[in-house]
């Protein structure tokens, strides 16, 4: 039994080795390597457990192949974190960098049992696990005025979106009587639809529209990833993603019955989401503050995915949401090279980037592209599967809204990536780009162009995903 | 492919080839290009005599098609065809091509692009050898604007003269847009009849299928496209524009060959014109009005070229005439015997040119010794007494011809105003003459004395006078072609009609008698020992000024162009620029823009303003979905 | 009026409301901490009213209830310490001073 | 009949001092009153039968969280909040939203519950919650753990001053 | 003989741009010598491809058939027809010819080499692929490498706003293409993407062909600059460098029209019908508005550009007739317009590069100092006035016959463009080329050899295909004469 919680106790005593390592005085280059080297074995102990299956502590938790791939890829988005923060990361993490990492792990931890909780407390628990140790992460740089705001918003944002969820499960509790997800399957097959419980089923999707910043509660995210630092920002725009996902993928397979013919309101949703996030990031100045908007956008076409209820809509919205990952981190990698280079994140911080670091910007080039969905890139694939979900179901309006956004959202991506190409930089040598950096770039350049063009193993293994999921 | 038809394509054929030989190889060796130019013209004509010599007495036409284009519902054939029409216009095209070639080496001597104007040159003869031998009207249209486009090329031969840009690009545009309304005519036809072959065409008027009016429709469409090319009345202000480019081109292409195009359609396609009365009429009616015209404006010209241009008009407009009132063989005869004695009278002003280097011909009075160009002088005057219609000469058969045509035709106002049009011809074509030959000043009038000092007059070389003597012969003796002297061999040859026709005494009496008259006055005018300077129309005042603004024609189109065509372009650009673009696609991308900023503002920062629209749209949300 | 279900909630109603008011109108940071708490509280009841009314007092509610009180306390508790770190920065707890990041 | 009174009495404490808690000016008297609106909660739970619960609730939330809250407000020194003027837009909307979800539910529930009484349920005692909680919420109970813990470190850290 | 010669037309190019990604920036001439073998090569290719075409038996050879995601009906398709050859021969001859006319680029020559060529792959791509996937991404990929292309080696001061207007307007129409081709997706309800199994299967409800035609006409309508949205075309083409513009409005305008006739015609017969009278009106204006507009210009390049807006409002003009002789018309209007344009371009790019400046006001005289850039220039002047004996004549006489047959007074007033088009041709060779030199421009020196050869293989095509269009024209007839089949039996 234990092997199949395997991945969940390392994490957690990873956690506490780096909060005892607080007491002791270890150098933050043995600490930042030990949690290279930490993640890396997470990785591999959920390669190993990947084809398991099992469910757990009385039905609550379950292991499959969605909740080890989840898992799986929240591991790799930690490694890729823990790698992003190097020696050169602002001096208040480095002090207390044990800390630091006790946090990140103990958030992964949230995340991890997120994907496989099968049961609303156990669910809603981890949620707001993830979502506390992220409240300190934001406000981790106790120098900064602007991520002591940055936290304290995030936090009463996220309190009051929790609050509205219990409120929520409150009434749908009271329907079912049973905190399983299967029961609430199972209850609500044969039962009589009144509007108490749909409106408390919208309420009770607050606190995970708040996870992935979906309309009614991102407003936080322009601040959070601006006032937050770079790593923390990339963290959370990545890799909270994939678990928001996941934990809506979840919700969607059982809430299926209730909301077999209610899905206009989420579309509409959706729409909003996509629209303001792309006519609000055509205006910053900042480069952060752009991908926050950009993120927005992003969950909206995630959104359309996941309200589709049916396979192939999930399928595409995993493959979309892992494609995300990858681009987004590639960006954010990025704007921390350029930030720790230049110290500012403007817009302006990337001029003539073409010439002083052709490896990096032809990597942002990519991903922003990408991003915006232009054809031979995995986003162009992510979105072109989605939609055409979507357009099954008949929602050609949705479609041809989508394709808009994102001419809309290609627009402000020409404008980041113009920048690094048209414009000469101030200082001519050349930027001094690590070996790990370099590596990751050329991966992510082979894999937004090659999964763009030919998606069938990514898109495999989403399929393989979901079938476990909703078997 | 009959014997015939093999020695059309290859007369065709030479000129391309030397075209393509320039072109490629001897671009840069200007006496190779110039040889190889008139090696292959020369090769041409020796083929069209021998074609000649073999249908002596006229054939019944022999088509050769090859498929062009295949489309739906018809296919679009090039070929050749062969007739004693298209025999006749290829042997004078050929001759006058031949001798403006030989005449070219010499006037040309020393020009830079000489390689590119011999190009030019064959690229011209092979157009009009397509279009004349064409079967269709299509491949005419085709032959029609490739020789547009080579008499742009040749005229803007000296590019670097403003002047001379200038006129080429009128020309052009003005023979486009008569060619606008040929291939308007055609598109009907193609569509409606499907098939362009001229004996279909010419039998157009039997078949019922076709209704009468579309006829007289496509004939005026087809009719714009020739007023455009020869010159007739509205579209004529590009011919004397034209006299910029060098004059072996003006004596080939706007004298004897391209400008005679217009009229060799008409001929070619005389059955289907014919077809419709009120065509005839209006073709008719332009013709004597251009011919009116354009002898009155040529009154007050002073320039040698000039004169010929407008003399020129003048002709071409009576051959219309003459086709329009249905004298085929007439207009026909009148094209061959004009496109001899013009070539010639213009290659006499351009050896008159070369050597005195002006135009105008007060000038060459004043430096005297024209006397002393013994050949050009004397071609020059047998060239005039053709033009004015002598009788022994070429002009006095063929303006004969078509006065016969008129009375035949019922046309007798037509014929006096023709005989009015070849006083005027006789007086400005002898009015030159008798000012170039004119005493200076200051010497004894006797108008055979030697004795001029200063002129240093020797004749133009060999090259060039050659050419002259030859068309000299021609313009004498081709007018016994129609006469019975010859027992009708132009009947026979063109109509294959065997009996000989009778010589019209009455007419030839009256044209004579006019000739005496013009050339009396003309006499009276300039050749006396006063030497006046102006003829009888340049006294009277209101008349000079509207002749010499030549009817205010290029003030017409001036206005035209600057006035409407620019406005409505610059209207259309700023359309373009402020209403499509500006508010049109800069307006939606201003929209996503300023709702973007809006938005931004609304976000001010305020975490209790961030709450509070959350929980608005969160309600929002709530309240929509229950309604919808 | 012990017995009946409605007055809970009411109550709870009540306190959500007024625990929203307090978030949205107050600018003082620990008062809207307070109010939230407020907010936390009305839930707990609404669910306990709930879950004895239709579930017949199940275990799994009041875990529930369990479980939301420790999520207050771990939620209050780090809210003070993002309080602290503000006061130390703005020297005033003021929602409305908190413009440093907007756009 | 005598518990009714009690019933009614706690209610309105409960309201009078919710209110308070939000409407006072100086954040002590917010603090303190929330604390009995709170500690009357507890009371709440008592009528309604979790004893457990109603202890948990005066333990932890009185004890605890108040207490916390009461400890920063004393710690942070009495900066006078100059009573400004609140701007009425905010006011406004805070209001409103406020009362559509009041009557939102109110409407809702009074359709739904209007004169529904308790049948006479026996909650799950005390050891049967708890039997539930160490087996089949185990997970959960770790994770409140974890939370815990995370909560605390995360309170250090931030509000450690840098040396 | 399975050598897969179609993806070889894709992979030599890619080959090449990945080459030159590898070396590295200062070796130009290593990088320019790469870009030319890779795009001669392809040339080679296409020729082959238009020989070896056997024309007896028509419709589409060369299959190559890889199931590429088989749950979602995408597979990689590249196969041939008569309309699409001459299409990828005109692609190749614009992008070897564009390659040998940006010889001058100097600064960042790797990336230059490395967008256009990959443009080019894009464009091959579009006219090979019959899967409506590989479309999609082709057609966008075609549209992608513009904005950097014009962006950062074009000309003129508002060159950034003319890359961004232009890209985004394609992005705007190719959304319109995407969102079309999904609903055809769905509607077919066959759950495949492959083009030729919707060809002979899907069956359209009438109203379902009305809107799906009526995006793709937005859609496609936006490339081959239709009235209302072609103001990005002239920009485009002004700021553009030569073998940019060369390939842009030679070859990317024709991805609209060739759209229209591979998916949207054959698949929406009925759609056709109902809007063909917009598609007539709208290329009315086109046609007579491009022409008249191109008068009021004074940069050669925009007007060259308006000159495009016009011929290209034939291709749907001709298209809108419904007739076999139109819609062969407009096919072969976008084989020849895309020859001409190349033509005009490169012309204009040898004068560009000494004179620095395309206003006809500052520039005169030019023939005297450059003969032969001047005598190309008067080939394509004469070529794009439609002179017989070039390709664009018949191709103008093709639509023009169908359109005096369909439409007659709409028909004669697009001939009227025909005068127009002589008008400001002429009007700019006489003022920019002919009259005396101005004295800025004394010591220029002529077009040297180098620069001279991508003209002459354009004259030289262009002179081929006009005196024997049948090359041509019987290859695009088979393809034809089947849309037509499905439009009669509506």
């Amino acid at each position: 039994m234990i092997i199949y919680i395997l991945p969940e106790i390392l994490t957690f005593l990873m956690a506490v080795f780096f909060l005892l390592s607080a007491f002791k005085k270890i150098s933050m280059e043995t600490l930042h390597k030990t949690g290279m080297f930490f993640s890396i074995i997470n990785i591999l102990i959920i390669l190993f457990t990947i084809n398991l299956n099992g469910l757990f502590f009385y039905g609550t938790y379950k292991i499959d192949f969605f909740s080890q791939s989840i898992k799986f890829i929240l591991a790799v988005g930690l490694f890729f974190i823990i790698f992003m923060a190097d020696k050169r990361i602002e001096n208040t993490i480095k002090k207390n960098y044990g800390e630091f990492l006790f946090f990140l792990f103990s958030s992964n931890l949230g995340m991890m049992m997120l994907s496989s909780a099968l049961e609303f407390i156990t669910l809603f628990l981890s949620l707001e696990l993830s979502s506390y140790t992220m409240f300190v992460l934001v406000g981790f740089l106790k120098n900064k005025k602007i991520s002591a705001e940055a936290g304290i918003k995030y936090l009463f944002i996220g309190a009051v979106a929790s609050a509205l969820t219990l409120y929520g499960y409150s009434i749908i509790f009271s329907y079912f009587g049973d905190t399983s997800l299967q029961a609430m399957r199972i209850g609500s097959m044969f039962m009589m639809k009144d509007v108490i419980l749909y409106i408390g089923f919208i309420f009770f999707l607050t606190a995970f529209f708040f996870k992935l910043a979906i309309l009614p509660f991102s407003f936080w995210a322009p601040d959070v990833y601006q006032g937050a630092s770079t790593n923390v920002t990339a963290y959370i725009a990545t890799v909270s993603k994939v678990a928001g996902v996941a934990v809506l993928l979840r919700i969607f397979v059982y809430f299926f019955p209730i909301f077999a013919d209610q899905e206009k309101i989420l579309i509409l949703i959706s729409i909003l989401t996509m629209t303001f996030g792309n006519l609000v990031a055509v205006q910053q100045k900042e480069l952060k503050r752009l991908l926050a908007y950009s993120s927005i956008a992003q969950a909206g076409y995630m959104l359309v995915g996941l309200v589709m209820f049916n396979k192939s809509g999930m399928s595409s919205t995993l493959f979309y949401v892992t494609a995300y990952l990858v681009m987004n981190f590639t960006v954010f990698l990025v704007i921390d090279q350029v930030e720790k280079e230049k110290g500012s994140t403007e817009l302006t911080a990337l001029k003539g980037l073409s010439q002083r670091a052709p490896l990096l910007s032809l990597s942002l080039l990519l991903a922003l592209l990408s991003l915006g969905g232009v054809p031979p890139f995995v986003g162009f694939t992510g979105k072109w599967f989605i939609f055409s979900s979507a357009i099954n179901k008949g929602y050609l309006t949705l479609v041809l809204i989508a394709f808009l956004n994102s001419v809309i959202s290609v627009y402000y991506y020409l404008l980041v990536a113009r920048q690094a190409y048209l414009f000469m930089p101030d200082e001519k040598e050349k930027m001094k780009v690590t070996v790990p950096v370099r590596v990751y770039s050329y991966f992510s350049i082979v894999f937004i162009i090659v999964m763009g063009f030919y998606p069938a193993p990514l898109l495999n293994w989403a399929e393989k995903a979901i079938r476990y999921l909703v078997g | 492919m009959s014997e015939n038809i093999k020695l059309a394509t290859w007369i065709v054929l030479c000129p391309f080839i030397s075209l393509l030989l320039i072109g490629a190889i001897t671009r840069s060796y200007k006496k190779l290009s110039a040889l190889v130019a008139i090696l292959a013209i020369s090769i041409s004509t020796i083929l069209a005599t021998i074609l000649y010599f073999k249908n002596l007495y006229g054939l019944t036409p022999q088509v050769h098609y090859f498929e062009w284009l295949i489309t739906d519902y018809f296919s679009l054939k090039f070929g050749i065809l062969v007739d004693s029409l298209s025999i006749g216009m290829i042997m004078v095209v050929c001759i006058v091509s031949l001798l403006v070639h030989i005449y070219s080496w010499g006037y040309m001597e020393g020009e830079a692009g000489l390689s590119r104007y011999y190009a030019w040159l064959s690229l011209f003869s092979w157009a009009m050898l397509v279009f004349v031998v064409s079967p269709t009207l299509l491949q005419a249209f085709f032959g029609w604007e490739l020789v547009g486009a080579a008499s742009f090329l040749l005229i803007g031969f000296w590019y670097y003269k403003p002047e001379a840009a200038q006129a080429a690009r009128k020309a052009f545009v003005m023979t486009r847009f008569g060619d606008f309304g040929f291939f308007v005519g055609l598109l009907i036809l193609l569509v409606v009849v499907g098939n362009v072959d001229f004996h279909v065409l010419n039998k157009l008027g039997t078949n019922m299928g076709v209704s009468p009016k579309l006829i007289t429709m496509t004939a005026l469409f087809i009719f714009m496209g020739i007023m455009g090319k020869s010159a007739q009345f509205p579209l004529h202000a590009w011919l004397p524009d034209a006299m910029e480019g060098p004059t072996p081109v003006s004596a080939l292409i706007h004298a004897a060959t391209m400008v005679a195009a217009g009229i060799y359609l008409i001929a070619r396609a005389f059955g289907f014109f014919s077809a419709s009365p009120f065509a005839m009429e209006f073709i008719a009616a332009v013709g004597i009005l251009t011919s009116f015209v354009a002898a009155t404006i040529a009154l007050v010209q002073n320039d040698v070229k000039k004169i010929m241009a407008y003399s020129t008009i003048s002709q071409l407009g009576l051959m219309v005439a003459a086709l329009g009132a249905g004298g085929y063989k007439a207009g026909v005869f009148h094209l061959f015997s004009h496109a001899f004695f013009k070539a010639l009278l213009f290659l006499c002003a351009g050896s008159l040119i070369h050597h005195f280097h002006t135009n105008d011909m007060w000038e060459m009075a004043e430096k005297g010794g024209v006397r002393k160009m013994k050949i050009t002088i004397t071609t020059l005057i047998i060239g005039s007494l053709a033009l004015a219609g002598c009788p022994p000469f070429a002009g006095f058969f063929s303006k004969d011809a078509i006065l016969v045509a008129f009375e035949m035709n019922g046309k007798h106002t037509f014929m006096y105003i023709t005989l009015l049009i070849s006083f005027l011809t006789t007086y400005y074509s002898f009015r030159m003459i008798f000012v170039l030959l004119s005493p200076e000043k200051e010497h004894s009038h006797s108008h055979g004395h030697e004795g001029d000092h200063h002129g240093h007059g020797h004749d133009s070389p060999a090259n060039m006078t050659i050419p002259l003597i030859i068309l000299a012969v021609f313009s004498v003796l081709f007018g016994f072609v129609d006469t019975p002297l010859m027992n009708g061999y132009f009947d026979k040859f063109l109509l294959n009609k065997h009996e000989v026709e009778h010589l019209h005494w009455s007419v030839m009496i009256k044209s004579f008698v006019v000739f005496l008259a013009g050339i009396s006055f003309a006499y009276v005018q300039f050749a006396g020992k006063t030497g006046y300077r102006e003829g009888f129309a340049e006294k009277i005042g209101w008349l000079k000024a509207l002749l010499v603004n030549k009817y205010y024609v290029d003030d017409f189109y001036f206005i035209l162009v600057r006035g409407l065509v620019y406005p409505f372009a610059s209207i259309l650009n700023w359309i373009d620029r402020k209403v499509i673009n500006d508010t049109g696609v800069n307006g939606s991308g201003n929209i996503v823009i300023f709702s973007g900023r809006f938005i931004s503002s609304l976000m001010n920062g305020l975490l209790q303003r961030y709450l509070g629209t959350s929980l608005v749209i969160l309600f929002i949300l709530v309240f929509l979905w229950q309604l919808i | 009026m012990a017995g009946s279900l409605f007055p809970y909630l009411l109550l709870s109603l009540i306190l959500i409301s007024l625990g929203l008011i307090g978030i949205l109108v107050r600018r003082n940071l620990i008062i809207m901490l307070i109010c939230i708490e407020l907010v936390l509280n009305g839930v707990s009841i609404n669910l306990l009213a709930l879950n004895k009314f239709s579930v017949n007092g199940s275990a799994m509610g009041q875990i529930l209830a369990i479980f939301i009180v420790a999520l207050a306390a771990a939620e209050t508790t780090i809210a003070l310490g993002l309080i602290f770190l503000i006061f130390r920065h703005y020297k005033e707890i003021d929602a409305e001073k908190l413009t440093e990041l907007k756009g | 009949m005598f518990s009714d009174v009690i019933f009614i009495i706690f209610w309105l404490v409960i309201v009078v001092f919710a209110a308070l808690a939000v409407f006072l000016q100086k954040p002590i008297y917010n603090a303190f009153s929330m604390a009995i609106s709170i500690f009357s909660v507890a009371g709440m739970y008592i009528f309604l039968g979790y004893e457990f619960l109603a202890a948990l609730q005066v333990l932890v939330y009185v004890g605890a969280i108040s207490v916390a809250i009461i400890f920063v407000i004393m710690l942070s020194p009495p900066v006078t909040v100059k009573p400004k003027k609140l701007n009425p837009f905010k006011v406004l909307i805070g209001i409103v939203t406020a009362l559509t979800f009041f009557g939102l539910f109110f409407i809702l529930f009074y359709q739904k519950y209007a004169g529904s009484k308790f049948g006479n349920v026996v909650n799950a005692n005390i050891n049967e919650v708890g039997t539930v909680l160490a087996t089949k919420y185990a997970v959960p109970f770790e994770i409140i753990s974890v939370i815990l813990l995370v909560a605390i470190l995360g309170a250090i850290v931030l509000a450690k001053k840098e040396d | 003989m399975n050598f897969p010669i179609l993806s070889s037309i894709l992979i030599v190019p890619t080959l090449g741009v990945l080459l030159i990604l590898f070396c590295k920036p200062e070796q130009k001439t290593a990088i320019r010598v790469i870009s030319v073998i890779s795009t001669g090569i392809t040339l080679l290719l296409a020729i082959f491809l238009m020989i070896a075409y056997d024309r007896q038996a028509g419709g589409y050879q060369f299959m190559e058939f890889i199931p590429w995601i088989p749950q979602w009906g995408i597979n990689y398709i590249l196969a041939v027809d008569g309309l699409s050859i001459p299409l990828v021969f005109l692609n190749a001859i614009a992008i070897f010819t564009g390659v040998l006319a940006s010889w001058y680029i100097e600064d960042r020559t790797k990336e230059f080499y490395a967008l256009l060529i990959f443009l080019a792959t894009g464009v091959f791509g579009v006219f090979m692929t019959q899967d409506l996937f590989f479309f999609a991404i082709f057609y966008e990929v075609a549209v992608l490498p513009m904005y950097l292309l014009i962006a950062i080696w074009g000309s003129g001061k508002n060159r950034e706003y003319a890359a961004f207007k232009l890209t985004l307007m394609l992005f705007f129409g190719s959304a319109f293409v995407m969102g079309g081709i999904l609903y055809l997706y769905k509607a077919a309800g066959l759950n495949t993407f492959n083009l030729m199994e919707l060809k002979r299967l899907a069956q359209y409800p009438k109203e379902v062909q009305k809107i799906l035609f009526l995006l793709f006409f937005i859609g496609f309508g936006s490339i081959v600059p239709s009235f209302p949205m072609h103001t990005w075309s002239p920009e485009g083409h002004a700021c553009a460098p030569t073998a940019v513009s060369m390939l842009h409005a030679g070859v990317l305008m024709k991805l609209g029209g060739y759209g229209l006739l591979r998916i949207a015609i054959p698949l929406l017969p009925s759609g056709l019908h109902d809007w063909a009278l917009l598609m007539m009106a709208l290329s009315m204006c086109n046609i007579v508005y491009g022409a008249f507009t191109a008068i009021a210009q004074d940069d050669m390049k925009f007007m060259v550009g308006f000159s495009s807006v016009s011929h290209m409002g034939m291709v749907l003009f001709g298209i809108s007739t419904m007739t076999l002789t139109g819609i062969n018309g407009a096919a072969f209007q976008m084989f020849a317009h895309g020859l001409v344009t190349a033509l005009y371009f490169s012309s204009i790019g040898v004068m560009y590069n000494k004179t620095h400046t395309r206003m006809i006001s500052e520039l005169g005289g030019i023939a005297n100092v450059m003969p032969r850039a001047a005598f190309f220039f008067a080939i394509a002047g004469m070529a794009g006035l439609g002179l017989p004996g070039f390709a664009p004549f018949v191709a103008e006489l093709m639509v023009f016959i169908a359109g005096v047959s369909k439409y007659p007074i709409y028909g004669i007033i697009a001939v009227i463009s025909v005068v127009v088009t002589a008008f400001y041709i002429i009007r700019c060779i006489q003022r920019t080329y002919f009259g005396e030199t101005n004295p800025r421009w004394k010591d220029m020196k002529d077009a040297t050899n180098f620069e001279v050869v991508p003209l002459i293989i354009l004259v030289i095509a262009l002179f081929v295909f006009g005196m024997y269009p049948r090359l041509v024209l019987d290859l695009m007839q088979m393809e034809t004469k089947n849309i037509i089949a499905k439009l009669a039996l509506m």
